[in-house]
């Protein structure tokens, strides 16, 4: 219960302080106080407990079948932790409300602290290691977002973005092994995987979980080679740098690397990788330390280069070293978080960061000299202070380290000259800013601040000294329970005392202070330090830079390579696709022809595809140049279509083909209107490139058009299936009710393709008609056509223009218009015909619409739109949804009967003298079918139709179409 | 029921017309391919379609009326379309030849 | 017949295709009207070719199945053409609209930089 | 019964196809567009014929109608290119 | 000088063509198509803005008749135009004829006759001067031309629909 | 009433389509009302299919799967829908998406062209159809509903790059569906049926030249539904013409490729159970998967505008759902499925978000973005104010687009605590647990593809979500309720089906169960041809 209020507290608090007004500093302050601290002392009253019974644990089944449970565990060490991230949490909270300028927005500020505190308590309290991979991933969030609180700056979002790359990727590479080693496990649950060390080790995968979780931890860390980020992560707010960028975030990984000690640790491959990492990240982050010229970049490298040496301990494979680098976590916390805090102080007062520019500050701001000084002699090692102690521990550890010869030499060497430059730029950070001459052109006048923002840091000051002289007293028991909770019954005995003798380690302890101070005497104390010898190339942010501008740029290479914006290149990878992936098949399995006599081939009819395929090629060859000789031979090809589909037996098809042809072309023609002329002589540039291009296009299309008559030839030589059609033949008459067996499919057995394939006819018509509403033709096709301006020119009257109010179009015009005049009834008449009849002989609703259509269209045709839209009102969108409500009412009518949707319901009647009469839901639908048709390729063809009248809108007539 | 079951005081005619729209239909396009100009071509298909197609409606009206052994005249309606169609096409087609031999001349 | 049948939806197909491989959107609406053509009728040759016996039931001749042609690609093919039809009426006026506003009736919208 | 009605037809059907093969030869060769359009009339009304013929020869009434529409709207078509021509668009404001 | 017809012609006609063109003259036929040509006619109505009411039928009839000849003595004469065409060219040509029938029905029956001959064309007609211009394939002697379209055609026409 | 419930879906939409026409453009608000009524009685049938197919209320058929014979044919020779869990499933999420982008179009975009209600509707009606559809040419049929929907909705608005990228739109789904109909028609020819639950029963008796014609159908069928899916390298078109796409419709666009991975899902199930082979048969569609995520990857690595990256975002989404369907085995289904849902709720939001954001954009000042990016240069902003310690307050429109922004990254980029986290999870655990019945290299490489596009859209999206976000030079976009409301709900289903993950993964895995349960499905729509063996 405890253990959810914990993980709970800081999340609501987070919520409740995004609603607060902007404004609200002080109430900010307040209820980010309170949840942090009730969390610090809930954790606090949770000890007895834990040290009882060594670890705590709560449950909540989650997803089950994922393996995934909430499972919050603490134990000693995670309770250390805990009270560590909530314990500095209160203190930043206190300390932000002073350093936060009244005019800042706060309560983002404060809700991503409580969020980053509860998603960090998170991390801790993790049982389970998926749970654990989301509070790390939301630490990375949440640190992003507050390194970009000042996100009007760019420093800011770069740094933030720099962080939550690497922090990001290195969550996922985390995600990676975390996965790995459940599996190898057999379970998520952290309990479980512990007990899985011996398997885990003897995994084949032990490398690469390995490889995966130490590319989380040493990115969170900011360990060598992925420490970059870290110094530009200090553009956050010194609150942030105190809390998340020293005492706490950045020892997740740490945190990480000893929680998984006894199950990763133990192996060359994990002295190699960690202790190697933290040695190389403790040398020259502490090298380059020296030579910052921003206060809290000092600070960010110390503490890469601190962390690196805790990376080190707990790379070294040894039980003590793990002790050592457990109690190291904590002094760092301390020391580091509290010369954050006076950096922060100092920039707060001064207006500046700046190495150069700080001087003498400790007349003006004596409490903070103090205060800092004594935490950058903790940092430094001086004895007396709790930095000494882990220190003196972790040089003892490199003396026993249990390796051959020459690393057991070189790694104390490295040791104490990483302790030299800890001292030589702790001896800088306070030399620099406090002593001295004082520095004039501040942008403030710096003065001691408000005592509320002391009082963290003089807390963590004393609690360095504290640790410092007594440490068995103040951490003794703590840091036991801890590592007992890591080592189990592996743990050492040690001792925390403050004199251990004259040891080597004291040695090396003494060699640093003394070598460091002498390092900065010789090589600082004149001189400013503005670049960073040997080390100068090696710029973290550039190379991170660069590799991300590396990655855009290599991708957008890659792209240009595997993608293509040219339809061309599209529709040519389609064709290839398809008849390779063919060819393949067809080779591998191979397909004969088949055993089916064929029909006995008739002259007429080879003779008609001759003239159908001649036809074909020509489309092909003229469609660039010569538009209306491809639609006449395009006509031609649709010509020999249908008379094939008469042949072969299916006049249903014929007709609708043949009416779909006469629309498309008259469609098409409406659309070459608005195209530009193309003239083989300008644009005939020849070349070899385009010839080949064409060449190639000339074999795939080749063998597409080979590839798919082979497949109809395999298919029509061979034996028809017994499947669907007899049944449809046998049961058209019977239980269709219709001797037209394509028909009754049609309406009646697949009625619901009908009504899927009406809805399209209808929507496209709505999109035609939607988008030529914001037509807007080419600018050379805006004029009237050259036919009309010279017939104009030449004193011809404009045959079909003319207003409403004549009876006859005039001109040349007139006799066509009488003629299409005389055919309309009639068509309109046929169409009728074609739509009632269509259930037992050739037709039905879709010829008959297109008849009337056309019918419609013709009219447009002679007579001009202006002439028959005056005297001529059809509302084609009305047709249009009057079509499918006619057809879905066909539908439901069954339906309200009981019957599935689209059961015909036929009645039968006799009337007296007329005759039997027999009426469907059928025609009902089949009428849908008929106006939706109508109203679609009316609408269509009238929509394009229109943009000639909308083109010269002097002579439109309002409202024409709808 | 097919072509071979018509009685053959149907068929005779009927064989007649039919051979006689073949031809003629045949000669109609035939000189659309031979005459020279467009303006002397414009006036071969029209066989085709008068009397080449009237042949060969009637015929089917022949047969069709011996097959169903009762009158059956709706071709007629074949024939009314095409006569009423013909001339809308051809108007058009000559105009837009007139102008555009016009403007090539000019 | 079946052979004529099967080169006719050859050459329409292959037509089609190199048309739609084609850069300007006129070739390309031609290409897909044609290659339609080729579809329709490869779809109604899945039924097998038949003279004279179109689906109609015949009621002097009963409704036997083996005297007529496969009614269900027939019906296919109706449905096919219907879309087919909307679908290039769509296409029209989708690339009349391209055209009106890329200024080009390049199928990508622009001019290539060299031909 | 006879061999002459179908003999008549296949003769009637081989004329109008070699008439199709003239008006594609026309199609083709052009010269002008207005050829081309008469050549595809052309090509309809022999298309009419043919079923027609088709009809005669099976003795099945569904032919009728597929005439009966390219006699109705056959010309739609030539018509609508004949127009394009004549006025540079096909339905005019 | 209009009188009304005893019988709507349109709606008459209609009813024919849909008996002609479900070939039957069955009740149930006839009711429907009578519906349906009422129907289309009332449709119809705004877009046929002339009406034409044709009379003396007999004269009718003997048009139909010289028509009929006329297209069967064409057909040959082209006939053998295209097949004789390597022997003589046609010598072809356009001819100006001044019309008298200005009803749009009437010209229209014209034209379908002059389109329906095979060897001649509509090519155009001025409305303002009311001259038909011809197009003829085998132009050999003009006045016969124009003589035949005037008497044969004009005349009946303008009989019948004026 | 109960028994029509599967036809509803389909109804509903066309009936709120067509009565939407009659209804005149200029008044909006009982148009709303009457698309908004329409949806959410979608939503509601959705939800009561999904209930029904998961056995909680009383189905109105017996057993797991619904059977609607329509005009009351039966199967093969009508027209079946068939409800099971998975066409429930993802009725739903297209209900649910569907409800959420309509809302936010409702308040501007509806009105930026003509008809848009009704396309809306109509594109509702197609996907419904195609997930409930069990007959081949009406899945077609339905396809075509979608497609001429969707073109219509691409082109919504017009303008120039709207009708450029949809010209590539139409023109690839064109060929595409003349390649379903010779795919469709081949199978007829071979098979002489078309429903797809025969289909799976006849093919195993197919001699061997007609199995190889069946292939070749099945490739072809394949191939389409790998267009439609947006698979590399058939894929090109997808990007332009999401971004282009208005922003409700690319967010309902996000579900468009997913009617192709369920399609392709659907037939490859039905199909290899029954001895055939899928449309792709084997390691392809792994493979093919794979390719796609990493050219995908690339896209969202290479995007310089949020537009572009959402639309490889998708294709990434759909890169994963085909690896993992074609990964060996079965276990990767329910979590793929998990996958899909979270990835379609997240993309739609996406979409809709990112148009909010860019609203008002200057073109200019994104060019600017990019220059300095790449030469390194400062901010202009930045040399002015040195070291300004003030932060700048966020206004609460910014303010709510970032977090739903990050939210999106965080579903989309699979990183905790919502959905997508969860997603990876399942999909990694399954396919790591899968080996030795999968080959350990297809277990690799799907777990490197995965981490790694998390890791591109983590970078990709912090990049321009910095340039967007974070830019001084941006006005800050007006909000209205009705277009953040959506947004924020979709997001909040991911945290819901993020927290919900126990009864939702077990669900999803009851989906993946009957999907593959073929016997089950071919019993039900085929009860006699079962029941005596062989048809």
């Amino acid at each position: 219960m405890e253990l959810a209020l914990i993980f709970f507290l800081p999340f609501a608090g987070s919520l409740c302080a995004a609603f607060l007004p902007s404004n609200a500093r002080n109430a900010e302050a307040w209820l980010a106080g309170f949840v942090a601290l009730g969390t610090t002392l809930v954790i606090a009253a949770l000890y007895p407990q834990v040290s009882a019974e060594g670890v705590v644990r709560l449950n909540v089944p989650w997803a089950p079948a994922l393996g995934l449970d909430i499972s919050l565990r603490m134990d000693g060490f995670a309770w250390l932790f805990a009270l560590l991230v909530s314990g500095m949490g209160t203190l930043v909270v206190v300390y932000a409300r002073y350093y936060m300028s009244p005019t800042d927005p706060v309560p983002r500020f404060f809700s991503f602290l409580l969020a980053f505190m509860g998603a960090m308590l998170g991390v801790v309290l993790s049982g389970h290691l998926i749970q654990m991979v989301m509070f790390w991933e939301m630490t990375s969030l949440a640190s992003f977002m507050l390194i970009a609180y000042w996100h009007h700056r760019a420093d800011a979002r770069r740094g933030a973005r720099m962080a939550l790359t690497v922090t990001g990727a290195g969550g996922l590479a985390l995600f990676g092994g975390v996965l790995l080693l459940g599996h190898i496990a057999g379970s998520y649950d952290l309990d479980a995987v512990l007990a899985a060390s011996a398997q885990i080790q003897a995994h084949p995968w032990y490398p690469a979980v390995l490889a995966l979780v130490a590319l989380g931890a040493l990115t969170k860390s900011a360990q060598f080679p992925f420490h970059f980020w870290l110094p530009h992560a200090m553009a956050a707010p010194t609150p942030v740098s105190a809390y998340l960028h020293s005492a706490t975030m950045v020892k997740a990984g740490v945190f990480l690397l000893a929680r998984l000690w006894p199950i990763l640790a133990g192996t060359d491959a994990w002295f190699w990788i960690i202790g190697g990492a933290g040695l190389c990240s403790l040398v020259l982050a502490g090298y380059l330390a020296m030579f910052q010229q921003d206060m809290k970049g000092v600070l960010a490298y110390s503490t890469i280069s601190h962390l690196g040496l805790i990376t080190l301990l707990l790379g070294m494979n040894s039980e003590l070293a793990l002790v050592a680098a457990v109690f190291h976590i904590a002094n760092h916390a301390t020391f580091k978080a509290s010369l954050f805090m006076a950096a922060g102080i100092v920039d707060h007062e001064t207006g500046t960061r700046d190495l150069g520019r700080l001087s003498g500050l400790s007349r003006a701001m004596p409490i903070t000299a103090a205060l800092a000084a004594v935490a950058a002699a903790a940092m430094a090692g001086v004895p007396l202070l709790n930095g000494f102690l882990s220190k003196e521990m972790f040089f003892a550890e490199t003396i026993f380290l249990d390796r051959p010869d020459w690393q057991r030499i070189a790694l104390p060497l490295a040791a104490t000259l990483a302790g030299v430059f800890s001292v030589a730029y702790s001896l800088r950070l306070i030399h620099q800013v406090f002593f001295g001459p004082p520095a004039r052109d501040l942008p403030h006048v710096p003065q001691e601040p408000t005592r509320w923002m002391l009082l963290p840091s003089a807390l963590l000051v004393a609690a360095c000294v504290l640790v410092g002289v007594i440490p068995e007293h103040v951490i003794g028991d703590y840091l036991r329970t801890a590592t007992d909770a890591l080592l189990g019954a592996d743990a050492p005995a040690y001792s925390l005392a403050v004199w251990h003798g004259f040891t080597t380690p004291l040695l090396m302890s003494v060699v640093a202070l003394c070598g460091g101070s002498l390092l900065y005497a010789v090589a600082f104390a004149r001189r400013r330090a503005t670049t960073v010898p040997l080390l100068e190339a090696i710029d973290g942010r550039r190379i991170f830079d660069a590799l991300m501008t590396g990655v855009t740029s290599g991708a957008e290479w890659a792209m240009r390579r595997l993608s293509s914006h040219r339809l061309q290149m599209q529709m040519m990878l389609l064709f290839a696709v398809a008849l390779g992936g063919a060819a393949l098949l067809a080779l591998s399995g191979g397909i004969g022809w088949g055993t089916r006599p064929t029909l006995p081939l008739d002259p007429a009819f080879a003779l008609l595809w001759v003239i159908g395929g001649t036809c074909a090629l020509a489309v092909a060859w003229q469609a660039k140049y010569h538009r209306l000789a491809a639609v006449a031979f395009a006509g031609g090809a649709g010509l020999a279509t249908s008379l094939t589909f008469v042949w072969l037996s299916a006049p249903d098809l014929a007709l609708t083909q043949l009416t779909v042809e006469v629309v498309t072309t008259v469609l098409i023609l409406l659309g070459l209107r608005w195209l530009p002329r193309r003239d083989e002589r300008i644009a005939g540039r020849g070349g070899t490139s385009p010839r080949l291009r064409r060449l190639r296009d000339v074999l795939v299309a080749g063998a597409c058009g080979l590839g798919i008559a082979a497949l109809a030839y395999a298919v029509l030589t061979r034996p028809g299936v017994d499947g669907l059609a007899p049944f449809f033949v046998q049961a058209s008459l019977p239980q269709g009710g219709g001797l037209n067996v394509v028909n009754v499919i049609l309406v009646d057995f697949r009625g619901f393709d009908t009504f899927g394939e009406i809805t399209v006819l209808g929507i496209v018509a709505l999109t035609v008609f939607a988008l030529l509403r914001r037509f807007r033709p080419a600018p050379e096709s805006m004029p009237l056509p050259r036919q009309q301006r010279e017939q104009a020119a030449a004193g011809d009257a404009p045959p079909s223009r003319v207003h409403g109010g004549e009876l006859l179009p005039a001109g040349l015009m007139m006799l066509p218009a009488v003629l299409a005049r005389l055919l309309l009834p009639l068509a309109m008449l046929v169409s009728l015909f074609f739509l009632l009849r269509g259930h037992n002989a050739p037709g039905g609703g879709f010829v008959g619409g297109l008849v009337l259509a056309t019918a419609v269209i013709l009219q447009y045709m002679v007579g001009g739109t202006a002439w028959v839209e005056s005297r001529l009102r059809i509302h084609p969108l009305y047709w249009i949804a009057a079509g499918l409500l006619a057809a879905a009412v066909a539908g439901i009518g069954a339906a309200l009967a009981g019957a599935p949707f689209l059961t015909s319901k036929a009645w039968h009647g006799e009337l007296p003298w007329i005759g039997e009469l027999h009426l469907s839901s059928v025609l009902v639908f089949d009428l849908g079918v008929y106006m939706l048709v109508v109203g679609a390729t009316v609408l269509m063809l009238v929509a394009i139709a229109h943009q000639s009248l909308r083109s010269h809108p002097h002579k439109s007539v309002p409202g024409a179409l709808r | 029921m097919s072509a071979a079951d018509v009685p053959l005081w149907a068929a005779l005619p009927a064989a007649l017309l039919l051979i006689c729209g073949g031809l003629l239909a045949l000669v109609g396009s035939l000189g659309l391919l031979r005459l020279r100009s467009f303006f002397a071509r414009i006036h071969a298909p029209t066989m085709g379609s008068t009397l080449g197609a009237g042949c060969v409606l009637i015929a089917s009206m022949l047969t069709s009326t011996a097959l169903a052994q009762r009158p059956v005249v709706h071709e007629l309606l074949i024939t009314l379309f095409i006569l009423v169609t013909a001339p809308i096409t051809t108007m058009l087609l000559m105009r837009a030849a007139i102008l555009r031999s016009d403007r090539s001349e000019s | 017949m079946e052979i004529v049948f099967a080169l006719a939806i050859g050459v329409l197909a292959g037509s089609g295709i190199y048309l739609l491989l084609r850069p300007r959107t006129f070739q390309f609406i031609m290409g897909l009207s044609l290659l339609s053509y080729a579809v329709n009728l490869f779809i109604f040759g899945m039924g097998r070719l038949r003279t004279g016996a179109a689906p109609v039931i015949d009621p002097a001749r009963g409704a036997d199945p083996a005297l007529y042609a496969d009614p269900v690609p027939q019906a296919l093919v109706l449905t096919a053409i219907v879309i087919g039809f909307a679908v290039t009426a769509l296409f029209l006026v989708v690339l009349l609209a391209a055209r009106g506003l890329a200024g080009t009736d390049h199928v990508d919208g622009r001019e290539p930089e060299r031909e | 019964m006879n061999a002459i009605l179908p003999f008549a037809v296949n003769f009637g059907l081989a004329c109008c196809s070699v008439g199709m093969l003239c008006a594609l030869v026309r199609l083709l060769r052009g010269p002008a567009a207005q050829d081309r359009i008469l050549a595809l009339d052309t090509l309809y009304i022999n298309g009419m014929l043919t079923i027609l013929m088709l009809g005669i020869g099976s003795g099945a009434a569904i032919y009728f109608d597929i005439a009966l529409l390219i006699a109705l709207f056959g010309f739609i078509g030539s018509t609508a290119m004949a127009k394009f021509l004549l006025r540079g668009e096909v339905i005019e404001p | 000088m209009r009188r009304p017809p005893l019988v709507p012609l349109l709606p008459a006609v209609l009813l024919a063509v849909w008996l002609l063109l479900n070939d039957s003259v069955a009740p149930g036929h006839v009711v429907l198509g009578a519906v349906f040509a009422w129907l289309v006619s009332a449709a119809v109505a705004r877009l046929r803005p002339l009406p034409a009411w044709p009379r003396r039928l007999h004269v009718a009839i003997g048009l139909c008749w010289h028509v009929f000849v006329d297209i069967v003595r064409s057909n040959i004469g082209v006939g053998r135009v295209v097949l004789g065409a390597a022997r003589r060219q046609p010598t072809i040509g356009f001819l100006q004829i001044p019309l008298q029938l200005r009803d749009p029905h009437g010209l229209a029956m014209l034209s379908i006759i002059i389109t329906g001959t095979p060897g001649t064309v509509w090519a155009g007609h001025d409305p303002a001067s009311n001259t038909l211009t011809l197009h003829v394939l085998d132009l050999q002697d003009e006045e016969t031309w124009i003589r035949t379209i005037k008497d044969r055609y004009e005349r009946p026409l303008m009989e019948i629909f004026e | 009433m109960m028994q029509h419930l599967p036809i509803l879906p389909i109804l509903l939409p066309l009936l709120a389509g067509a009565l939407l026409l009659f209804a005149s453009e200029t008044r909006h608000r009982p148009r709303a009302l009457l698309a908004l009524g329409a949806t959410l009685a979608q939503l509601a049938t959705a939800l009561a299919l999904l209930a029904c197919a998961d056995g909680r209320i009383a189905a109105p058929w017996p057993g797991e799967l619904g059977v609607y014979a329509l005009g009351d044919w039966a199967a093969p020779f009508g027209i079946v829908l068939v409800v099971d869990r998975l066409a429930a499933l993802m009725l739903t999420l297209t209900a649910t998406l569907g409800l959420a982008a309509l809302v936010y179009a409702l308040a501007r975009w509806e009105r930026a062209g003509s008809h848009f209600l009704s396309l809306y509707q109509f594109l509702l009606m197609g996907l419904n159809g195609a997930f409930l559809t069990g007959d081949l040419f009406n899945l077609f049929v339905f396809f075509e509903v979608l497609l001429a929907a969707s073109y219509g909705l691409a082109l919504h608005g017009s303008g120039a790059p709207r009708v450029k990228a949809g010209l590539h739109y139409v023109a690839i789904n064109l060929v595409a569906s003349l390649i379903f109909l010779i795919a469709a028609a081949l199978m007829y020819g071979v098979t002489g049926t078309l429903n797809m639950a025969e289909l799976a029963l006849r093919v195993p008796q197919l001699a061997a030249g007609e199995r190889t014609l069946f292939d070749l159908g099945a490739l072809l069928l394949g191939i389409v539904f790998l267009v439609k899916a947006g698979a590399w390298p058939l894929n090109f078109w997808l990007p332009s013409t999401y971004a282009a796409a208005a922003a409700p419709v690319g967010g309902l666009f996000a579900i468009l490729t997913k009617v192709g991975v369920y399609a392709l899902l659907r037939f490859s199930v039905l199909l290899q159970e029954a001895g055939a082979p899928a449309p792709f048969e084997g390691d392809w569609l792994f493979y093919c998967g794979l390719a796609t995520i990493a050219v995908g990857t690339l896209g969202v690595l290479a995007a310089q505008k949020l537009d572009r990256l959402a639309g490889f975002l998708v294709i990434v989404s759909s890169g994963t759902l085909l690896a993992a369907f074609g990964f060996t085995g079965t276990t990767l289904t329910g979590p793929a499925l998990y996958y899909l849902a979270s990835s379609v709720l997240g993309s739609g939001a996406f979409f809709m978000l990112i148009e909010m954001a860019e609203r008002n954009r200057a073109v200019a000042a994104d060019l600017l973005a990019i220059s300095f990016e790449a030469f390194g240069l400062q901010d202009r902003h930045e040399s002015e104010h040195p070291d300004e310690m003030a932060g700048v307050a966020i206004p609460a429109a910014m303010a709510f687009l970032g977090l739903a922004f990050i939210s999106c990254t965080v579903v989309l980029a699979g990183l905790p605590p919502f959905s997508g986290f969860v997603a990876k999870f399942a999909l990694l655990k399954a396919a790591i647990a899968a080996p030795p019945a999968a080959p350990a290299l297809h277990a690799n490489l799907l777990f490197a593809a995965l981490i790694l596009s998390g890791l591109a859209g983590l970078i990709a999206l912090s990049r321009l979500g910095i340039r967007v976000f974070w830019s001084s030079e941006r006005p800050t976009p007006r909000l209205q309720w009705l277009e953040a409301g959506p947004v924020a709900a979709l997001v909040l289903l991911c945290a819901v089906l993020a927290f919900g993950a126990g009864p939702a993964m077990d669900y999803f895995e009851a989906a993946a169960r009957s999907l593959h349960d073929t016997s089950a499905y071919v019993g039900v729509v085929l009860p006699e041809a079962a029941a005596g063996g062989a048809p």
